[in-house]
């Protein structure tokens, strides 16, 4: 397992770095065209989160690899407000209503895993995985 | 489901080669077909450019970068797309789960409410109601009176879709609770817009006509709690006239009186009553006037009262392009001998 | 909005030429930006395909005829995703519409159903009901007898959403015309059997678990309708224990009788009522063993009642990746002194 | 205003012929390449509804063009079985619940103009428009 590889989000262009890693490793392991897109995709999602809501924060990539199966994990890690109801941001079209993003469940839906925990005051962690098919 | 869009693959990049060699139309059908084909499978936007990209590297190798380039480009746009594309089978689920919880609402409350024409010599009654959404804030019911009378209730909550027809099947759990039968219109409302005036939500209001029709007496009573008039067609002088009646909404003050009226009925006269869903009705941006409804019920005046009210409804459903804007109740009572 | 659209294309545009020259990231995450502008202002997919022919032909007016003729077909294979992604427009629309509906409904059933949580010295109450979808088919009340007792019902019906919130309205309609106060659990079950009996449809039944704690004797008296059992913490032996009562579920015969069971309450016990919501949650395709339910109560057992059930159904909420499955109801009671 | 055009609809191949005609049309009147293809899936629509149910009908293609806007109008008759419940079949989702096709509310959202008149038993006219913009 190769170590963890983090990019701290604080400003709009650390977004771009987030996704250009975020691209890279993928395509190292070996996901397809569509797949790459969809990833820096939900890293756009998560780090726009972080950007806008939490100030500060960080992604972070690692690559599984294990007997059955390779995949990358991504978890984004902030210390913002958190979020009071997650089963609220978590439907369809609560962030989406006017079609500004993805949201949470844009990210659920372009990765394979997904958990949140979060503590009002303290911060949300995401995790998400993708498996290389 | 995997060798389908594999076969479906396949046919796309035969057809495009077919197409970029003669441009016919036949070619474009085949991807019509197909393209439905992979949205049954779940295939998104982007794989379909994905798809695009390979078909084409393949049949022309010596494709230049720049084209290359720019359709990976293409995918990144369409990822956005896809998502959106995912959240329709999402909300169709839902959809379908909502609309199946409310159709079984629905049937709960079309058993409450349920009433059924009473059948009286020389009296012809039609009645279609018909909500805007899956259930009914219309109401409309018939009592036979141990004299002999036929009371005829018609209402509609203020609002529509569930919340009214919940307020509606209170209501009706209130009304069961007292003799109505034997009660004269005017007593009628009084009582209930007591226990509306107790009972409902004060942001909810009720509109009711209650009638009684006497078959001895060929005399129409009744009265009216603020709901859209209805009207008397004379036969004799082939004219409609608005039965005219006052009184207060259901539930706006507890110690509300109503007045009751008469109205003699003659032979081939028609008593017309409805919802503001009728008079309502919108053609574009337009609302039709009363006389456009009197027109169409005139248009359909020699057909039996069940299939006059039927046309009718029919007439202003395709008018408002099939999408009723409010629950729409029209009862029509004709006095044939 | 047509402004920002050819301000979108132009962007379009100059990311796409700055991509081909140099594959940049930034341009990618440009194009998913403008992506999301085009889908708010309601821009299709296949007019993205278009928008990409144009592009590309004015960056680079060589292209050739093979490119231009795979462009069109793709355009042509976009038009039904293009529907499609009109219906979800249509599809979030409804479904604003349908649960705004809801949200009015739910609140007017609150505010039937309301209750709040008596206030009796030396007893720590705490209670959450949470509905599956917006209208709950979960009941619970609080009564405070003249002689000091507190009545608890809990109850589920049959199924969940709208039907059954419909159906435990009209129960609790039945219920406020007899004197509860002044009856004990087995008398309260048995009225009530006979209430749904004849007022609800047949195929509509309700679990009722009803229990009345007499403060002075420190004593818990109950009876159940087939209700999901609930627990009895002794904090003597540390130990929780089913409390047993068995009972025909409300509604399946006319003439059912209940058996009253007593249990002695002291200090730091607890008494754990809830519904199926609870007990049947499931992880992923497992169902949780009830030991794991009673395992999360201990873990918060050191927390004020209140707070204690909340904890517990957050807890259940995340492992069910928070969407209930069913109504969710949990009621704690505890001697303090 | 050019006379009608007419195309029978009996086998699935007169489902392309109705599409080239009114393609070709479409093009003449100055219809863009999305216009056109839009056009042309409304009349696959317009033409498998005949071919599926109704056994024989026809499209007649009719070019508008009035001081105001020019367009190009499209009617579907046929004498098949007629269809019961139009604001069933004016609900979206009713016929493509399987994704098998856009159906008339499909039809609806491709043109610009749409009216249905139909009696069960004797048959169904479907006339739309769409405007050249
Ligand atoms: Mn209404
Ligand atoms: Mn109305
Ligand atoms: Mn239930
Ligand atoms: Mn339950």
């Amino acid at each position: 397992m190769k170590p963890q590889s983090c990019v701290n989000i604080q400003k709009e262009w650390d977004i771009v770095g987030a996704r250009q890693l975020g691209r890279d490793i993928a395509k190292e392991i070996g996901f397809g065209t569509v797949d790459q897109a969809r990833i820096a995709t939900a890293i756009s999602e998560l780090a726009r989160n972080i950007y806008l809501y939490a100030e500060e924060g960080q992604i972070c990539f690692e690559v599984i690899d294990n007997m059955e199966h390779k995949g990358l994990s991504m978890t984004a890690i902030d210390s913002g407000p958190g979020i009071g109801d997650i089963s609220q941001v978590m439907q369809d079209g609560y962030s989406t209503s006017g079609g500004l993003g993805a949201g949470l469940p844009g990210v659920k839906r372009l990765m394979d895993e997904f958990d949140i925990q979060s503590e009002a005051g303290k911060g949300t962690t995401i995790k998400s995985i993708k498996w290389v098919r | 489901m995997d060798e389908v869009v594999k076969l479906d693959a396949a046919t796309y990049k035969d057809l495009l080669k077919h197409y970029i060699q003669t441009q016919d139309e036949q070619s474009l059908y085949g991807v019509e077909q197909v393209s439905k084909s992979f949205i049954k499978n779940h295939i998104l936007p982007e794989e379909i450019v994905n798809l695009h990209i390979q078909a084409l590297s393949e049949l022309y190798p010596g494709l230049s970068e720049e084209f290359q380039h720019s359709m990976d480009f293409l995918l990144e746009a369409m990822i956005s797309y896809g998502l959106a594309h995912q959240e329709i089978q999402m909300l169709r689920e839902q959809q379908l789960a909502l609309k199946s919880e409310i159709s079984v609402a629905a049937s709960m409350q079309e058993t409450l409410l349920g009433t059924s024409k009473p059948d009286v010599e020389g009296l012809d009654i039609g009645v279609v109601s018909v909500p805007a959404h899956q259930m009914n804030g219309d109401y409309h019911h018939f009592v036979k009176g141990e004299d002999g009378s036929i009371g005829i209730a018609i209402a509609d909550v203020i609002g529509k879709g569930i919340p009214a027809a919940l307020c509606m099947s209170m209501i009706k759990y209130s009304m069961d609770s007292y003799p109505e039968e034997s009660m004269t219109p005017e007593a009628i409302l009084k009582n209930l817009n007591r226990v509306v005036e107790r009972n409902v939500d004060p942001s909810m209001f009720i509109t009711m006509f209650y009638a009684q029709y006497l078959p001895e007496l060929s005399k129409l009573r009744y009265a009216s709690a603020g709901h859209e008039p209805g009207f008397y067609y004379n036969a004799e002088t082939d004219k409609f006239q608005e039965i005219e009646a006052r009184g207060l909404v259901l539930g706006v003050s507890a110690d509300a009186g109503y007045q009751q009226y008469e109205q003699d009925i003659k032979k081939g006269d028609m008593v017309i009553l409805l919802t503001d869903g009728v008079t309502e009705c919108r053609d574009g941006d337009r609302f039709i006037e009363m006389d456009e409804v009197l027109d169409v019920i005139r248009t359909y005046s020699h057909l039996p009262a069940q299939e006059m009210v039927t046309q009718v409804y029919k007439h202003f459903e395709r008018l408002q392009d099939f999408q009723l804007r409010d629950d729409f109740t029209l009862l029509i009572l004709r006095k044939e001998v």
